[in-house]
């Protein structure tokens, strides 16, 4: 769409909602939200940019297919999953630091686990939207 | 009355109400833009609804929701206006 | 005392949220359908957040709050300026009680292009007058 | 309130079905994703129904410390909504092929596969 | 004897991977294989008569009871030398038969497998290896019937015969699994001695049942007997071996095994003479109305199986003696005839009789085979025909009841037989060679030799009958629990009813065939009736039968997606509605429910406005919007019943998909009013009744108790063990993470089909491939 | 590790169906991970079944949390039997496919989707969670969506609607189905439903739920009425989708129906009489579209419906040898079908067409491949001693023991009414001579490809063929299995203790 | 480089506030997200002055409000009253801003008052179209909108 107004609301509110989506992503451990709603609102925050400004634009921005973060968010998972076996534990069974870290709270493989949702979530938005709108 | 029970039997209610009528707008129409402009007000009276509930159980967390509601529901109308600009463009 | 301003929050944001509603109903067009809704709702639901703010009284409560507001306002303006504009170009009429209509032969056809003067192509511009009642 | 969820459910499915019972591919998909949404529902209600009391531990607590709503339907509710999300992302781009390809909206002119023997 | 029997087998296998340098002069070694085998089953006939009987077990699926056991006993001994012993001569035979043919190795390949079958179910001692190599029989004979599978009408007589026996075989199997119920074993020795417990079985009928329709279709009885003129269209070795000599004998073969089980009950006795007894003067009948000579000879087979089943049925000891003649002069005359046939069709071309004649001239040996072939299947004396026949008489004369009638029909059945065996062994050699047959060429060595030695073989056991009785005529009647030690074959008895019955058949048969030639007309007389015979009825069955076929799969299947999910749902609705209200228990219990809300109710009302708007608005867009309430709806249902990562997720999901449908829907056309309002109130009413049973049983659920451990121990352990405060997302990516590890694989799965049904475009050549 | 060995054989498909995806456009790259993954894939498979088989039932609680609170994956003698199944069509479909698939859909994802395809199904089998199940069938058929219409030509299409339409009404009728069960008994680990279910009180709801569980897997696994969407769809992929399909994805279903009504609904006379009267109807239904069809994969379809009416004809009896002969059935089955959909393929490269009218002079042209065909052609008939015939021995004995004779007319029908539809198939395909078919310009013929290419369509119809050889001739072994799995079937009680009992290694 | 620095900061006191955690280290870890967003979206910045314009936004908020709440009341009497007085039609009115950043701002603060709301802007950004609700006069109306709100977004961004 070619309005002003709303390519210049949608350049702004791009940043915010990066930030928003990783905000929702880690403190999903101990708040609503989590990997999927935040890989969610990053992937709407990327739609909704290139609603405005044209997907040639946006595609420019991410530099990579976004199908890309498909397989990357997947083997995250995957191998959160299997860090545990290596140490002889049962597939996906929790390993964390023992401390807490600041802000984020307690590092563990569920945290990992989660940032692979988030990625496959964004890849596979992303790709699902921009294939359509480039066919359409 | 406590605050909570006013907000329990004047407030929601009223708001209640209020859900009622964008609807009935959003049946109505007459025209495509209405019925985006109601489902708009509507998901904005939500956040409304959802921001009097929390204060009467007393839990924050709902305002999670209300914020992915204010920001998403931009998009879908968007969406719609994008719509509309193409499907006019395409006869 | 807090008690008192949420509820004084609460009940004027809720009271503008009806006012919306009824305005929705009310309004004898799209334009003005979606010109009173876009404050009212806008400002109920910022001062019922307000309210809310004020309830729970800390930090991370009040700036989810803020958040929210800062969304709303944001986005709730523009999206009336892209169902206005797409109202008028699909052919939404002005109520029959208005009085002028400067964007008349303003928009081209098709691709939509807005022009700040009417220029000497006008059977390409989009024209309610010259379009028939459904 | 559970009888009034479980009027909805009803009518979830009896609406999905009624759409998917109809011979346009949209409404097909539209019948698809509100009996989704039924389904969805039923595991909410028959996981029981707990008012203003999310599973979420108190910020100041390693417990909870009152009543909680029963986070397992939740969770498979997330999975199952996530799931219906990629069925029907994909169901409405089938569609839109379909249509593309085989030039109609009538599913009752999609039958060449069952007929040609 | 194991060895023996996959001698065939192997040789068939070797077959297929050297079968170029079996093709041509080499062919004639195959036939040391079944030469080889005769010797070796010659060489049991002393210990066999002298009472002997040979068995070997090999293990096989004892997890199944079945083992390879074989046992030698006069019956199969007898049916192992016709096996190999014909199939020595039809190896050779064949050789010239079809030398130089392209396919000659496949030939002997089907040939020893055959072979190694029918070795395989006469010397099987286990039930289910019996039917494994009855099955092996009718699929080897299905590939030698379409031998010619070119031509359209052979690959039609393949597949009919194979239709019939597979029946048959199918019906043996129920049969042996049944018997294996009844007498816990599938050793048919041990069910010998189980006669009694078996007969009183509730289960005795139709088990019997069974075997009958498994022997029935194989020894073409009526009325399944119409496989076996089909059958003609395979090469005359084959008619030969298989549908004379051996294979169709093989029902009579399991009838003779399953006499000392089943026999000397009236229900076998009976239904196997009156099924042999009308198969016999059936096909009789119907020979004289045949010009082809392989037709002639087909219709002429059947009617000697009916006899031989008409002879089991009476089960006396001279019956007995009768049938193991029987088969053996059969075998001798019916396998000459079909050599002799295939020698004049090989020369000549020609099967038409009326066409045929004086062919003496030219093939003066053949002519001998045949005539000689011709005196035994007449039963005149001294050919070993006549002792067959005056053993039947006699065994007829001695039927309990309705004697007369059924010496009246096995007297007819013999005069045309008689008539039949002239047709085909005489009529050809005698009288004018026609023009057309001046320069046929005499046949090789190989062609005729076969049918020589089988004719003189035919004479030979007539005047010397104690070569064969010892050997195996009277090990047979003592395998069929019948002792016949006191009984001497001879060809002159002294005079009797017996003798005199047989000058009339001899009389009358010789004055029909001078009187009746065959002829187009009476063939055409004959086809006129052809619409009530069991072959035109079964076709006529067959027919109706893939119309109904058809049909049934297009009524299910007919290409409506909405009829297939009316089927799916009406089902679900009657079973369910079946269940729930036919159980008066199920109470719903309405005390426990909470109270309902105004916020709730505007909440349940936007709902069902936007369900109602979203089924019934004419536009898609509005449609879609007011699935956009539905969703806000849900997600506050979400909210109010504290869930709040599932309104979430809910919300964005619907908004993604409002995305979707927007990018996709200006694409696709508008509504349009397809259906009328008659199917709109039966879709209507379907959905209610599956929404109606949904919310009810909702309500039932609800009334029962609740568990809330699994909830409980995730909310005790969510934080002190995995580390998390919000429980559903622990739950989420701790302790149920495999569900959204899955989960996730199902975005991206769709994700690459979306990009694959978008982008992937096969080139107008790649179509299809 | 050794605890873990029950997971490898997920955890391997897991990782190739990743693996391919990071290879996105390098297609002969894909293809060698394929194959060799399928390989090791089958190595390890053989290694935990061999495990199994001697040491018993294996159970691995996911996450370390213990049973019924984490998801179990537990490992039976059945589960254990159909991943190696899995991993035999699998191996065999993934080279076959390297050889028959073009690369324009290779290039978009063919190999990692069906690699996930086999994850799905390794991990229904494997799974003790019926919401984890509920999970995997996701993945299973979100796959097959993928599959299904890669390439997105007319007829794909257009069977994929009617495909997509009824497994996901399938899906959301299992989906009800575990809400129920949820609401009744609380509970999703499937050892411990079975305690819960039991104790139940109002059981008109247990015996709904169960309704609702037969209907959805129903559905999957094309039981009457509910098969529509398996002749709608089968034959327009290509074939080596049709072949992983036709082995592979109706068995899930019936493995799932069979897991269900052994573990969960025990016992309830009414639903075996229900699961009796379907399998009946299937049987007949299965038969009579067969004999109707001319498309050769239209007739391999119906005839998979046809016989899955055998394994459910076996639940329906239920007793130890009618699910003996179910299981040993639906060995057979799988190998057969997939080899018949690869063979359909080779048909088509041949010829270029799956008409049957269309085709003949096969065996005057390729004699060696016909034979070859032969085999599991008529091994699918059950001509003994090919592995059709022998559990057909344990239905026949099962339906007199139980005087099911309906059942019995209805496998002797069906056993009959295959034989004629492959007799025929016989006759024209291979016997007829051959006929003119327009010679398709650029079509990728057998006798155009290269050598290689050849190799890898043959090679996989040779092994799963000398399989199918093997569980004929080797009925024992397989009659043992069944024998075994079927017991420890009628006996939930060694599933429950092995799942409840466990003991958590920290 | 300076004005990517000042996003960051700006970004982080966002995060700050969404967290509601005002610690040392979370501050340090919103620059650490942000710096990665900003990496992400290099090109989403070409106005790189606009996060400067952030606490002027925040004071013109609040005089906003007002405005927005006293516009209100019109508007509620006359949605509650039976009879319409209004006189609305649609406005061209000419632009002195220029930045797209400036017009959007402009365009939205019209849209937020009663009455009155921006329907598009011109692609020339000559002009901007605005619907309004009560016009008397249309160069009065014009000249409310220049002297009000134009002129303090104009002295907001200079
Ligand atoms: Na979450
Ligand atoms: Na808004």
């Amino acid at each position: 769409m070619s309005t002003l107004i709303l390519r210049t609301a949608s350049n702004y509110l791009l940043p915010v909602l990066l930030v928003f989506s990783i905000f929702i992503l880690l403190r999903g451990h101990y708040l609503p939200g989590g990997g999927f709603v935040g890989g969610l609102i990053a992937a709407i925050a990327f739609v909704l940019h290139a609603f405005a400004n044209g997907l040639d634009n946006t595609k420019g921005l991410l530099r990579f297919h976004p199908g890309f973060l498909m397989p990357v968010g997947l083997a995250l998972a995957f191998f959160s999953g299997m860090a545990p076996v290596l140490v002889d534990q049962s597939f996906m069974t929790g390993l964390w630091f023992p401390q807490p870290f600041p802000v984020i709270g307690n590092v563990g493989s569920a945290l990992f686990f989660d940032i692979g949702v988030y990625l496959v979530v964004i890849g596979v938005t992303l790709t699902i939207i921009f294939t359509i709108s480039e066919s359409a | 009355m406590t605050l909570t029970d006013y907000l329990y039997y004047v407030i929601l209610p009223i708001l209640a109400f209020s859900v009622l009528l964008i609807v009935y707008r959003f049946i109505k129409g007459p025209s495509i833009a209405d019925k985006i402009i109601a489902l708009d007000v509507l998901i904005t009276t939500g956040i409304g609804i959802i921001g009097v509930y929390s204060i009467i159980h007393g839990r924050s967390t709902f305002l999670d929701t209300a914020m992915i509601l204010a920001l998403i529901a931009f998009l879908s109308t968007v969406a719609f206006s994008y719509y509309l600009e193409k499907r006019n463009r395409k006869k | 005392m807090s008690s008192v301003i949420i509820v004084i929050l609460v009940t004027l944001g809720t009271l503008f949220v009806l006012l919306s509603a009824i305005g929705l109903v009310r309004m004898p067009d799209t334009y003005m359908r979606i010109s009173v809704n876009t404050k009212a709702a806008t400002l109920g639901v910022g001062l019922i957040l307000v309210g809310t703010a004020v309830f729970f009284n800390d930090l991370s409560t009040t700036s989810r709050a803020l958040v929210i507001i800062l969304f709303v306002f944001l986005t709730a303006p523009v999206s009336a300026h892209l169902i206005g504009r797409a109202s008028y170009f699909m052919g939404v009429r002005l109520w029959k009680g208005s009085i002028m209509d400067d964007l008349r032969g303003k928009y081209q056809k098709n691709s939509y292009i807005l022009k700040s003067e009417i220029d000497d192509t006008p059977e390409d511009n989009i024209d309610h007058s010259k379009m028939k009642d459904k | 309130m559970e009888i009034l969820l479980a009027i909805i459910i009803g009518i979830l499915y009896a609406a999905g079905i009624y759409m998917m019972l109809r011979r346009s591919l949209v409404k097909l998909i539209i019948g698809i994703i509100l009996l989704g949404n039924g389904a969805n529902l039923l595991i909410f209600l028959l996981g029981r129904i707990t008012e203003g009391a999310p599973p979420i531990i108190p910020e100041e607590s390693k417990v909870f410390l009152e009543a909680y709503a029963d986070p397992v339907p939740q969770a498979l509710i997330l999975t199952a909504i996530v799931i219906s999300f990629g069925l029907q992302s994909f169901a409405i781009i089938l569609v839109k092929r379909a249509h593309k390809v085989v030039k109609t909206d009538d599913l009752d002119e999609m039958n060449a596969t069952d007929e040609d023997s | 004897m194991l060895a023996a029997i996959l001698l065939g087998f192997l040789f068939a296998i070797f077959l297929v991977f050297t079968g170029k340098f079996f093709r041509g002069k080499l062919a004639i070694l195959s036939a040391l294989i079944p030469a080889g085998l005769f010797a070796y089953f010659a060489s049991f006939i002393p210990q066999i008569s002298s009472g002997e009987i040979i068995s070997k077990t090999y293990q096989w699926v004892p997890a199944f009871g079945v083992d390879l056991s074989f046992k030698l006993d006069g019956l199969s001994l007898l049916f192992s030398l016709m096996i190999t012993g014909i199939g020595f001569l039809v190896f050779a035979y064949t050789a010239s038969y079809l030398r130089g043919h392209k396919y000659l190795d496949r030939f002997y390949g089907y040939l020893s497998l055959f072979m190694a079958a029918m070795l395989g179910l006469v010397l099987s001692d286990n039930l289910i290896s019996l039917f494994v190599f009855w099955e092996l029989t009718s699929i080897s004979s299905f590939f030698l019937i379409g031998f010619n599978n070119t031509n359209p009408a052979s690959r039609k007589s393949a597949l009919t015969a194979l239709g019939i026996t597979g029946f048959g075989g199918f019906s043996l199997l129920a049969g042996a699994l049944l018997l294996g119920s009844i007498s816990g074993t599938y050793s048919i020795s041990e069910m010998l001695s189980m006669k009694e417990a078996i007969a009183g079985s509730e289960y005795y009928i139709l088990a019997v049942v069974f075997i009958f329709v498994a022997a029935f279709t194989k020894s073409a009885q009526f009325p399944f007997h119409f496989w076996l003129p089909g059958a003609m269209k395979a090469p005359t070795p084959v008619s030969t071996y298989l549908h004379s000599a051996t294979m169709v004998k093989a029902g009579i073969y399991l009838l003779m095994r399953f006499t000392p089980v089943f026999g000397d009950q009236e229900f076998w006795n009976t239904t196997l003479i009156i099924v042999g007894g009308i198969t016999m003067v059936y096909s009789a009948i119907h020979a004289l109305f045949r010009t082809d000579l392989k037709g002639v000879l087909a219709y002429s087979t059947i009617s000697a199986l009916g006899i031989l089943v008409f002879l089991i049925g009476l089960g006396t000891k001279a019956a007995f003696l009768a049938a193991a003649v029987f088969i053996i002069v059969h075998a001798l005359y019916k396998a000459t005839l079909f050599l002799v046939t295939g020698i004049i069709d090989h020369q000549t071309g020609i099967r038409d009789v009326t066409k045929l004649g004086g062919l003496r001239k030219i093939m003066m040996p053949v002519a001998i085979a045949g005539i000689l072939a011709a005196i035994s299947s007449a039963g005149i004396p001294p050919s070993v025909g006549f002792l067959g026949k005056e053993l039947t008489y006699e065994a007829s004369m001695h039927a309990e009841t309705f004697t007369i009638i059924i010496v009246i029909a096995i007297v007819l059945t013999k005069i045309l037989l008689l008539w039949a065996g002239f047709v085909a062994g005489i009529k050809p050699f005698v009288g004018k060679l026609p023009e057309a047959h001046k320069d046929v060429n005499p046949p090789g060595f190989l062609m005729w030799a076969p049918a020589i030695i089988l004719a003189v073989l035919g004479i030979l056991f007539g005047i010397f009958p104690m070569l064969i009785e010892s050997a195996l005529v009277k090990p047979v009647v003592s395998s069929l629990g019948a002792d016949a030690s006191d009984y001497h074959l001879a060809l002159w008895h002294g005079f009797n009813t017996v003798l005199l019955l047989s000058a009339i058949t001899i009389a009358v048969g010789i004055f029909l065939y001078f009187f009746l030639k065959p002829s187009a007309k009476l063939e055409s007389r004959i086809g006129k009736l052809e619409f009530i015979s069991p072959k035109s009825i079964t076709e006529k069955g067959t027919h109706y039968f893939s119309v109904f076929s058809a049909f049934w799969t297009n009524v299910f299947q007919n290409g409506y997606l909405r009829n297939y999910v009316t089927t799916i749902v009406l089902f679900l609705v009657v079973l369910v509605g079946y269940v729930m209200f036919g159980n008066p228990t199920v109470l719903i219990d309405y005390r426990q429910l909470s109270e309902v809300t105004a916020y709730e109710l505007a909440v349940v009302i936007i709902l069902i406005a936007g369900v109602f708007y979203t089924v019934f608005t004419k536009s898609r867009l509005a449609a879609v919007a007011a699935m956009g309430v539905v969703g806000l709806a849900i997600c506050l249902i979400f909210v109010f019943y504290s869930a709040p990562d599932l309104a979430m997720t809910q919300f964005s999901i619907d908004t993604l998909t409002v995305i979707l449908f927007v990018l996709v829907l200006y694409r696709l056309p508008k509504y349009l009013t397809l259906s009328d309002y008659k199917m709109r109130v039966r879709d209507g009413i379907l959905s209610a009744a599956l929404g109606t049973v949904v919310c009810l049983l909702a309500l039932q659920v609800l009334a029962e108790p609740t568990n809330t451990e699994l909830g409980d121990f995730y909310a005790k352990n969510a934080y002190i063990l995995a580390h998390g405060k919000n429980v559903v997302n622990v739950i989420l990516v701790d302790f149920r993470g495999i569900d959204t590890f899955m989960e996730i694989s199902v975005l991206a799965i769709a994700a690459i089909g979306v990009f694959g049904l978008l982008k992937l475009r096969l080139k107008s050549t790649d179509r299809s491939q | 590790m050794t605890q873990q060995l029950i997971l490898y054989p997920l955890l391997l498909q897991l990782l190739l169906a990743i693996l391919l995806m990071f290879f996105w456009k390098k297609i002969n790259t894909q293809r060698i991970i394929s194959m060799l993954g399928s390989l090791v894939h089958l190595a390890v498979s053989i290694g935990v079944f061999a495990y199994i088989w001697n040491n018993g039932t294996q159970t691995v609680q996911a996450g370390s949390w213990e049973a019924p609170f984490g998801i179990t994956f537990i490992a039976d003698t059945f589960a254990i039997t159909m991943v190696l199944l899995t991993s035999i069509a699998g191996l065999a479909v993934s080279i076959f496919s390297s050889g028959s698939v073009i690369g324009d859909r290779l290039r978009f994802g063919y190999f990692p989707i069906f690699h996930f395809l086999l994850l799905g199904l390794t991990g229904a089998f494997l799974t003790g969670d019926i919401f984890n199940l509920y999970v995997w069938f996701e993945i299973i058929i979100i796959s097959s969506f993928v599959l299904i219409t890669i390439g997105g030509e007319k007829a794909q299409l257009e069977g994929a609607v009617k495909y997509f339409t009824l497994n996901f009404l399938a899906s959301m009728i299992f989906l009800t189905a575990i809400a129920v069960l949820y609401g009744l008994t609380g509970s999703l680990n499937m050892a411990d439903l079975a305690n819960k279910v039991a104790a139940v009180e109002n059981r008109a709801l247990v015996e709904i739920t169960a309704i609702l569980f037969l209907i959805g897997f129903g559905i999957k696994s094309a039981v009457f009425p509910l098969y529509f969407w398996l002749p709608a769809s089968y034959h327009t992929p290509p074939s080596a989708v049709s072949a992983i399909f036709g082995g592979l994805l109706t068995k899930v279903g019936v493995y799932a129906l069979i897991r269900v009504f052994t573990l969960i609904f025990v016992g309830d006379a009414f639903l075996d009489q229900i699961l009796l009267v379907l399998a009946i109807f299937t049987l007949f239904s299965g038969a009579l579209g067969a004999l109707v069809q001319n498309n050769i994969r239209k007739v391999f379809s119906y005839l998979i419906i046809c016989h899955i009416g055998y394994m459910i004809i076996g639940l329906g009896m239920f007793t130890e040898v009618a699910i003996a002969g179910a299981i040993f059935y639906l060995v057979h089955d799988i190998l057969v079908k997939t080899n018949l959909f690869m063979i359909s393929g080779l048909i088509y490269r041949i010829k270029g067409s799956n008409s049957m009218r269309a085709l003949g002079g096969f065996y005057a042209n390729y004699p060696k491949l016909s034979l070859l065909m032969f085999i599991p052609l008529f091994s699918l008939v059950g001509i003994p001693p090919l592995s059709g015939f022998w559990p057909k021995i344990s239905l026949i004995t099962a339906s007199f023991e139980t005087g099911s004779y309906w059942s019995l007319a209805a496998i002797i029908f069906a056993s009959f009414i295959t034989l004629v539809v492959i007799a025929k198939l016989w006759a024209e395909v291979f016997w007829k001579d051959a006929q003119e078919i327009p010679v398709k310009p650029k079509f990728r013929y057998y006798h155009k490809i290269k050598n290689i290419k050849r190799i890898q369509i043959v090679v996989p119809i040779v092994f799963l063929s000398m399989v199918t050889l093997y569980v004929g001739f080797g009925a024992e072994h397989i009659q043992t299995l069944a024998t075994r799995i079927s017991s420890e079937l009628m006996n939930n009680q060694q599933y429950i203790d092995a799942v409840l009992n466990t003991q958590i290694s920290e | 480089m300076k004005s990517r620095f000042v996003s960051n900061l700006l970004l982080t006191f966002v995060w700050v506030a969404l967290t509601g955690d005002f610690g040392f280290q979370n501050y340090v870890f919103g620059f650490v997200v942000n710096f990665f967003i900003l990496w992400v979206i290099t090109r989403g910045n070409s106005d790189a002055r606009y996060f400067t314009i952030i606490p002027k936004l925040i004071a013109f908020f609040f005089f906003f409000l007002w405005e927005l709440f006293k516009a209100n009341l019109q508007v509620a009497y006359e949605v509650i009253t039976p009879n319409f007085r209004m006189k609305p039609g649609i406005v061209k009115v000419p632009l002195s801003v220029k930045s797209n950043l400036g017009i959007t701002f402009l365009a939205n603060m019209i849209s937020l008052t009663p009455g009155t709301l921006s329907l598009d802007v011109s692609n020339d950004k000559k002009v901007l179209y605005v619907h309004s609700m009560y016009i008397t006069d249309r160069e009065e109306f014009i000249k409310g909108i220049k002297n009000g709100f134009e002129k303090r977004i104009l002295e907001i961004l200079r």
